[in-house]
């Protein structure tokens, strides 16, 4: 399933970058992290559990960074095993616009396997639109934050 | 405020099953069907689906019609629950007979789930219309007969005991 | 409302047979005290749970199961390392590519279908077993997914089985008359781009699964299960796992329904003998709704390219070419054969003499496909229906007139069509009349009219389909010409015991048939006893030796396969029984009569013997007989008359019986939202002498049940990633009892010339429901811009879209001349 | 169809359940479980407790306060099927339960479960959101109310925080020049919901939402606004419709695609609004 949108900032590439650039405060952005670890600048790891309402969905999720133009662009691949549930995920990030407004162009191809999808068509694309969702706004915390503490 | 009970994984379930009364320490995450089928081995009621949708493990549940793959065995504890097998003895009930005089079974593996529904249905209305006897079979699938038959089965049973 | 009407009886019939005798069945099964495999149980029997691979098309890496071992209560594994090692690749029915496919009863390095087994877990609980396979660990490395059949044949393609150096599993070309002087001789040529016959199957509402022994001693494994083909499933069984067919004893008693889709549970019994003889204990293994939707069995999806009708200018139609690509899904569990059965209808029901059909079977990242009610034939049936309604939708032609024009007629029965198969008889002419009458044919025009006051689109369409029954599996070897199976058979053993029963076993294996019912009437008429006295066994067991090789219950041919071993053992009976009488009262056997439960001489019914002396004699009371008095016990093995088909040519019988349903049904289709309903229905069967009339209609009206699923909601529909999207009936919705419409039966009885007892196998129905429906359709949008119809299923957003561009299936449909 | 191993308790009292609730990390309310018990058989999601609420009959109860109609969280669909005062204060609610699922659901299946569950499909979310109902959820902290387009938060997603417990809908009763109507496409007769708009009009001011369009119920009020006050026929109705389904983003599956969806809404909110406006004419 592949889903995109653009984000607006108010706040400079810099900033921005330096959320997006650091696997920490992406960390921060994600639902549910339990636990985390860094590998190195290129691969680091974490403990998930999806919230479902209905009781969280327990996961380990590998990152690995694809590629990176500072300030331009960002690609990264995450996959997730879990129980039975799998999930695989590569998004990109463009960045563009001057001094204090950044706009963020983001795709994201993300395939779903397991439990979830027996769930039902009725409820799958609504449970991931609705988790990137949660991940932009608390992205959009995570920049005013660097913004302000810089 | 009274302290709160500790959740355990599982529990001493008292409850009557077609008039016999069983005292068994059951997980808590085991399914009433399960129960029934496996720990006493009442294995008339079917399983057909795993989401609740086929209604072949339908029973009675203090006299009303559930789908005991929906229900948890812990939830039954100090309930009353009716089977197929206890639904006549030797003798077959008119719906039973009903069943077998309008072929309104085929492989019948569905088949003891509408007997339980249908015979909560007519322990509600002695008598129901056809369009009532589809509203209440909607709940259990069967995949040999078109569900005309068993439709009229039931029907005619309705008639027989009014 | 529910009417049911039906047809006087054509022929009638003394005794037992032609009646509505009530089923022996029904007792056990509305008391709830049948046995289903999973209702057995055995001392320290272990669960069992299969890890199924969550990808469409995998290498797998690495598996560890040495974190589910370490949970307490676990009692073993089996991964597909030891299967490739424990056993050889399944036997393949086809010929290269097909034959190079290596199948085994778990993944073996790859995974192609997401939903195949992977790890098998066997533990003390069902839920312990389901724990302990989340504790399995398995890499995968991902590879290109392919789920179209179309795509999956073009080069470049992602291949699922290396060996076969592409993803064909078979292709031929099979054409009969003179196509192209047809064409060349054509007032019109009608063209359809594509059309699309849809994945699903009959999903019968048991499960698959087993109770698996092992005995060392005697090295032989008690399979308690539910597969419908045993005789089948041996064969493939026993050389994949090195040991004789009698090493696997197959046992069953009452199944929840197959429809063809208990055919191939073949790799799973494997698994689970090869984990009781590992773990020395019995082990059980039930299947789950989305385990089932996921791997098992789905239907033949198919697609027909390219097609040419070759029409005169009266309406009459000469000829036909397409190129069918059929979908096989990951493994050919039961395929190629789908390549072949079609054939048995290639005509359909009209007199087509040129015939061009290019078939070519694609493997996709999809799960394998099996015979499923009306298997094959129903594909192509829809497909032969689809053409006469678009020719007379696209030439103007009258639908019931053209059909009329078409039909072979009952003069020319038995009809010898251009493949050299025999439709045996039956007025189709007729039989459209019949279901015209019940349907209200001529008042169609007025409800037109009175659903378009109200707002509604009102569609009426006609299906007509065949039902080809008993197997000449000669026909193999079109596909496979090494192949070494050929003909077809069926058991019984009928005996008199001590105290006078008659008791019958079968070979078969019914899940709903009525065979208990059926082959005690047959019986009860040729011995002139009641049929109360008759016992009919419930149930298959290998070892009472009442089976051959095509033993089973399949492809509809009970009622004459077995129905004709029933009559031959049951007719050997009395004639031992007859010898024994006239040995007592010293006369021939030509004056002794079976008649009211007495062996008696004709012109003295003083001088008579009841059953319980004659069964008494050999068993229990035979001393001083000068010789042997017969044994009252006879078993008999039906061999339907059939020839090897000339394989150059394609040509022969390749079925004995051919059943036939015309169906009709009127449609209301909502413009805006595209939902319809089915506002009125009636179905005409002709299936030759009906040994229970009821029993008959039953089956019809199941058959519709299914096509009313097939047409309006149920498809195996996946992503392009490989994920089924109908995973069970949350998103897979079959029919319920507020979805089913009206109906009305009715019944013609054209004996069978061919078969013991004048009767024909027709269990499968051929989908007429989803060719009317979809004819149906297209009759209802013919005045909103007159969408063709093309796929076999058609739910509400399909209609909708049909409503919206009609120019989307019109671009499909091309008249030439 | 077998379930992860879970922890369980049956309180005797609502402060019980509430205490349960908020004592134990993943702990789940357990209700008529016509949803919760078969996400637990497919194990897409495994609570750690689950509290029984079956024996609290005061959260079953359905009665009139006023001008509100009040129905406890745990009033089974059939029980709101048969209650006079939901007949006599807010009849949809007892025409809508009519057609969820079947007989056997409707047994066990509450109001509360319906709505806490808040699977996109269900039949309450976008018809509370429509009758401007509110919800009483009480926490060790104390209770609070939330009206309706505060209750939903996402799939299988509510309001209801962790250790909290929903135990009130609260309905307005409906009156003279009040009406309410739902209308959709199912999967099925009496299947699941693949759109549908739910319509209710007080004294000329309405409330439409849509349901199976997004994660949430999701308000039309746009229409709501043209509507306001008019004297609504088939025409009017189609006028206020038109472009409703434009400012949509449903999602696209195997059974609708968006643009199905938004043509299905839009059918689905004229037939709401003309039922509802026939209801209010009386």
């Amino acid at each position: 399933m592949k889903i995109e949108g653009t984000k607006e900032f108010d706040a400079s590439r810099e900033v921005v970058w330096s959320v997006i650039n650091d696997p920490a405060k992406m960390a921060k952005t994600m639902p549910g992290v339990e636990s985390f670890e860094i590998a190195d600048d290129k691969h680091w790891s974490a403990k998930v559990k999806v919230p479902l309402g209905l009781g969280g969905l327990k996961m380990s999720m590998n990152f690995t960074k694809l590629e990176e133009r500072p300030l331009e662009f960002a690609s990264l691949n995450a996959k997730g095993q879990g129980v039975g549930a799998l999930m695989n995920m590569t998004t990109s990030f463009t960045l563009s616009g001057e001094g204090e407004q950044t706009s963020m162009a983001w795709e994201a191809d993300v395939k779903i396997a397991g439990p979830v999808g027996s769930m039902g068509q009725r409820v799958l694309q609504p449970i991931i639109n609705q988790q990137v969702g949660n991940v932009l706004s608390a992205l959009d915390n995570e920049v005013q934050a660097a913004k302000s503490g810089a | 405020m009274r302290v709160a009970a500790t959740p355990t994984s599982s529990q001493i379930v008292t409850v009557t099953v077609n008039g016999t009364a069983y005292e068994r320490e059951v997980p808590a995450r085991r399914l009433l069907v399960h129960f029934l089928r496996d720990d006493l081995d009442l294995t008339g009621t079917h399983i057909g689906c795993d989401t609740g949708s086929c209604g072949a493990c339908t029973v009675h549940l203090d006299g009303v019609a559930v789908k005991s793959c929906a229900v948890l065995a812990v939830q039954a504890d100090g309930a009353q629950v009716t089977t197929v097998e206890g639904l006549g003895d030797d003798e077959l009930t008119p719906l039973q007979q009903s069943f077998s005089d309008h072929h309104a079974l085929q492989c019948g593996y569905c088949t003891p789930g509408m007997l339980m529904s249908a015979s909560a249905l007519l322990a509600e209305n002695a008598s129901p219309t056809e369009e009532e006897v589809k509203v209440g079979l909607q709940g259990n699938i069967c995949r040999c007969t078109g569900y005309w038959n068993i439709v009229e089965a039931v029907v005619a049973a309705g008639k027989g005991s009014a | 409302m529910t009417t049911v009407e039906t047809e006087g009886t054509t022929t009638l019939q003394k005794g037992f047979v032609g009646q509505n005798v009530p089923r022996r069945e029904d007792r056990r099964l509305v008391q709830g005290e049948g046995v289903y495999f999973d209702d057995v149980k055995r001392h320290g029997m272990g669960y069992v749970h299969f890890l199924r691979s969550p990808y469409a098309h995998a290498r797998i890496t690495s598996i560890d199961v040495s974190a589910a071992l370490e949970l307490p209560g676990v009692y073993g594994t089996l991964t597909g390392d030891e299967v490739a090692i424990l056993t050889d690749p399944f036997f393949q029915i086809a010929a290269e590519p097909g034959a190079s496919v290596k199948d085994f009863a778990l993944a073996v390095g790859k995974v192609r279908y997401v939903g195949e087994p992977v790890v098998a877990v066997v533990a003390e609980t069902r839920e312990l077993a389901r724990d302990a396979s989340e504790l399995v660990m398995v890499d995968y490395d991902p590879l290109d997914v392919v789920v179209d059949a179309r795509k999956a044949l073009e080069d470049g393609a992602p291949v699922l089985h290396e060996d076969c150096g592409g993803n064909m599993s078979y292709t031929g070309v099979w054409e009969w008359g003179d196509v192209d002087a047809a064409f060349a001789e054509a007032d019109h040529v009608v063209s359809i781009s594509e059309l699309h016959f849809d994945r699903f199957n009959s999903t019968p509402l048991e499960l698959d699964g087993a109770l698996v022994e092992y005995n060392r001693g005697t090295g032989q494994w008690t399979i308690t299960t539910n597969n419908q083909f045993p005789g089948f499933a041996v064969i493939m069984m026993a050389p994949a796992m090195r040991v004789g067919t009698d090493k696997l004893r197959m046992v069953t008693q009452d199944i929840g329904g197959g429809f063809g889709n208990k055919i191939t549970s073949h790799p799973q019994l494997v698994a689970l003998c090869l984990l009781a003889r590992k773990l020395n204990r019995p082990v059980q293994w039930t299947e789950w709704r989305t385990d089932f939707h996921q791997s098992m069995s789905h239907g033949n999806e198919r697609w027909f390219l390219d097609t040419e009708v070759a029409v005169k200018a009266d309406g009459t139609m000469t000829a036909f070419r397409t190129k069918a690509i059929d979908d096989a899904g990951a493994y050919l569990r039961y395929e190629p054969l789908g390549g072949v059965i079609w054939s048995q209808v290639a005509a359909g029901m009209y007199g087509w003499r040129n015939i061009r059909l290019e078939f070519t079977q694609a493997m996709t990242n999809k799960a394998p496909v099996s015979p499923n009610r009306g298997y094959s034939r129903m594909q192509h049936l829809w497909f032969t229906e689809r053409i006469i309604d678009i020719v007379a939708h696209e030439l103007g032609f009258d639908r019931v007139e053209l059909r009329k024009k078409n039909y072979v007629q009952p003069g020319q029965m038995p009809y010898e069509t251009p493949n050299g198969c025999v439709y045996d008889s039956g007025d189709y002419p007729r039989a459209l009349d019949l279901v015209l009458d019940l349907i209200g044919y001529d008042t169609i025009e007025q409800r037109r009219e009175e659903a378009a006051s109200r707002g509604k689109l009102l569609g009426f369409g006609i299906g007509s389909t065949l039902d080809s029954g008993t197997n000449n599996f000669g026909q193999s070897q079109l596909l496979n010409p090494e192949l070494q199976f050929s003909g077809n058979n069926e058991v019984a053993t009928v005996k008199l015991d001590i105290f006078g029963e008659v008791v019958v076993t079968l070979g078969t294996t019914p899940q709903g048939q009525s065979h208990e019912t059926t082959a005690a009437q047959v019986v009860a008429d040729i011995l002139g006893c009641d049929v109360d006295l008759v016992h009919v066994r419930a149930g298959h067991d290998s070892y009472w030796n009442s089976h051959a090789g095509f033993s089973g219950t399949y492809a509809s041919q009970f009622a004459v396969t077995g129905l004709g071993a029933v009559k031959g053992a049951t007719e050997e009976l009395a004639r031992q029984m007859k010898t024994l009488a006239s040995m007592v009262f010293q006369c021939s056997v030509d004056d002794i009569e079976l008649a009211d439960g007495f062996a008696r001489m004709k012109e003295n019914a003083e001088a008579a013997l009841p059953f319980m002396a004659l069964g008494a004699i050999p068993n229990a009371n035979n001393a001083g007989f000068p010789v042997d008095p017969p044994p009252m016990n006879a078993r008999f093995v039906y061999r339907p008359p059939f020839e090897v088909p000339d394989k150059e040519r394609k040509f022969g019988n390749l079925t004995l019986t051919y059943s036939m349903q015309i169906h009709a049904c009127v449609v209301e289709v909502d413009p805006e939202t595209g939902v319809y309903e089915l506002v009125d229905y009636a179905a005409v069967d002709d299936c030759g002498v009906r040994v229970n009339p009821k029993i008959v209609e039953g089956q019809v009206m199941g058959a519709t049940a299914h096509a009313i699923g097939a047409a309006m909601f149920e498809v195996f529909a996946y992503d392009d990633e490989g994920n089924l999207l109908t995973p069970n009936f949350y998103d897979y919705h079959v029919p319920h009892t507020l979805d089913m419409p009206p109906l009305k039966t009715a019944a013609i009885e054209s004996p069978s010339p061919f078969t013991p007892l004048g009767t024909k196998g027709m269990g499968e129905g051929g989908g007429g429901g989803i060719h009317c429906i979809g004819a149906a359709l297209q009759d209802a949008l013919r005045s909103s811009g007159g969408a063709v119809v093309t796929s076999s299923h058609n739910p509400y957003h399909r209609v909708w879209e049909m409503l919206r561009h009609p120019e989307r299936s019109r671009e499909k449909v091309e008249v030439k001349g | 169809m077998l379930l992860r191993e879970v922890s369980y308790a049956r309180p005797a009292s609502i402060e019980e359940a509430v205490a349960l609730l908020s004592e134990h990390e993943g702990a789940r309310a357990l209700a008529g479980g016509q949803t919760l018990v078969n996400v637990m058989k497919q194990r897409a999601a495994s609570p750690d407790v689950l509290v029984d609420l079956g024996k609290l009959d005061e959260l079953r109860t359905i009665s009139v306060s006023g001008t509100t109609l009040q129905i406890g969280a745990m009033a089974t669909l059939a029980s709101i099927m048969r209650s006079s005062e939901v007949e006599v204060s807010r009849p949809i609610l007892a025409e809508v339960a009519a057609t969820i699922a079947d007989v056997q659901v409707r047994n066990r299946g509450t109001l509360g479960g319906n709505i806490c569950v808040n699977d996109p499909t269900n039949h309450f979310p976008p018809l509370l959101v429509a009758l401007g109902a509110s919800m009483t959820v009480l926490g060790t902290g104390g209770e609070r109310t939330l009206t309706a387009d505060e209750f939903f938060v996402g799939v299988f997603e509510t309001a209801v925080g962790e250790g909290e417990l929903l135990t009130r809908i609260d309905v307005p009763a409906g009156g003279k020049g009040a009406g309410d109507g739902m209308a959709g496409v199912t999967l099925g007769a009496h299947g699941t919901y693949v759109a549908n708009a739910a319509a209710s009009v007080a004294d000329g001011t309405w409330r439409i939402a849509l349901g199976c369009v997004g994660a949430v119920p999701v308000r039309a009020t746009a229409v709501e606004e043209k509507l306001a006050g008019a004297d609504v026929d088939e025409a009017v109705a189609r006028t206020a419709v038109e472009g409703l389904g434009a400012t949509l983003d449903p999602p696209s599956d195997v059974h609708a695609s968006a643009d199905y969806r938004r043509s299905l809404a839009e059918t689905s909110a004229v037939r709401a609004i003309l039922q509802a406006a026939e209801k209010a004419r009386g």
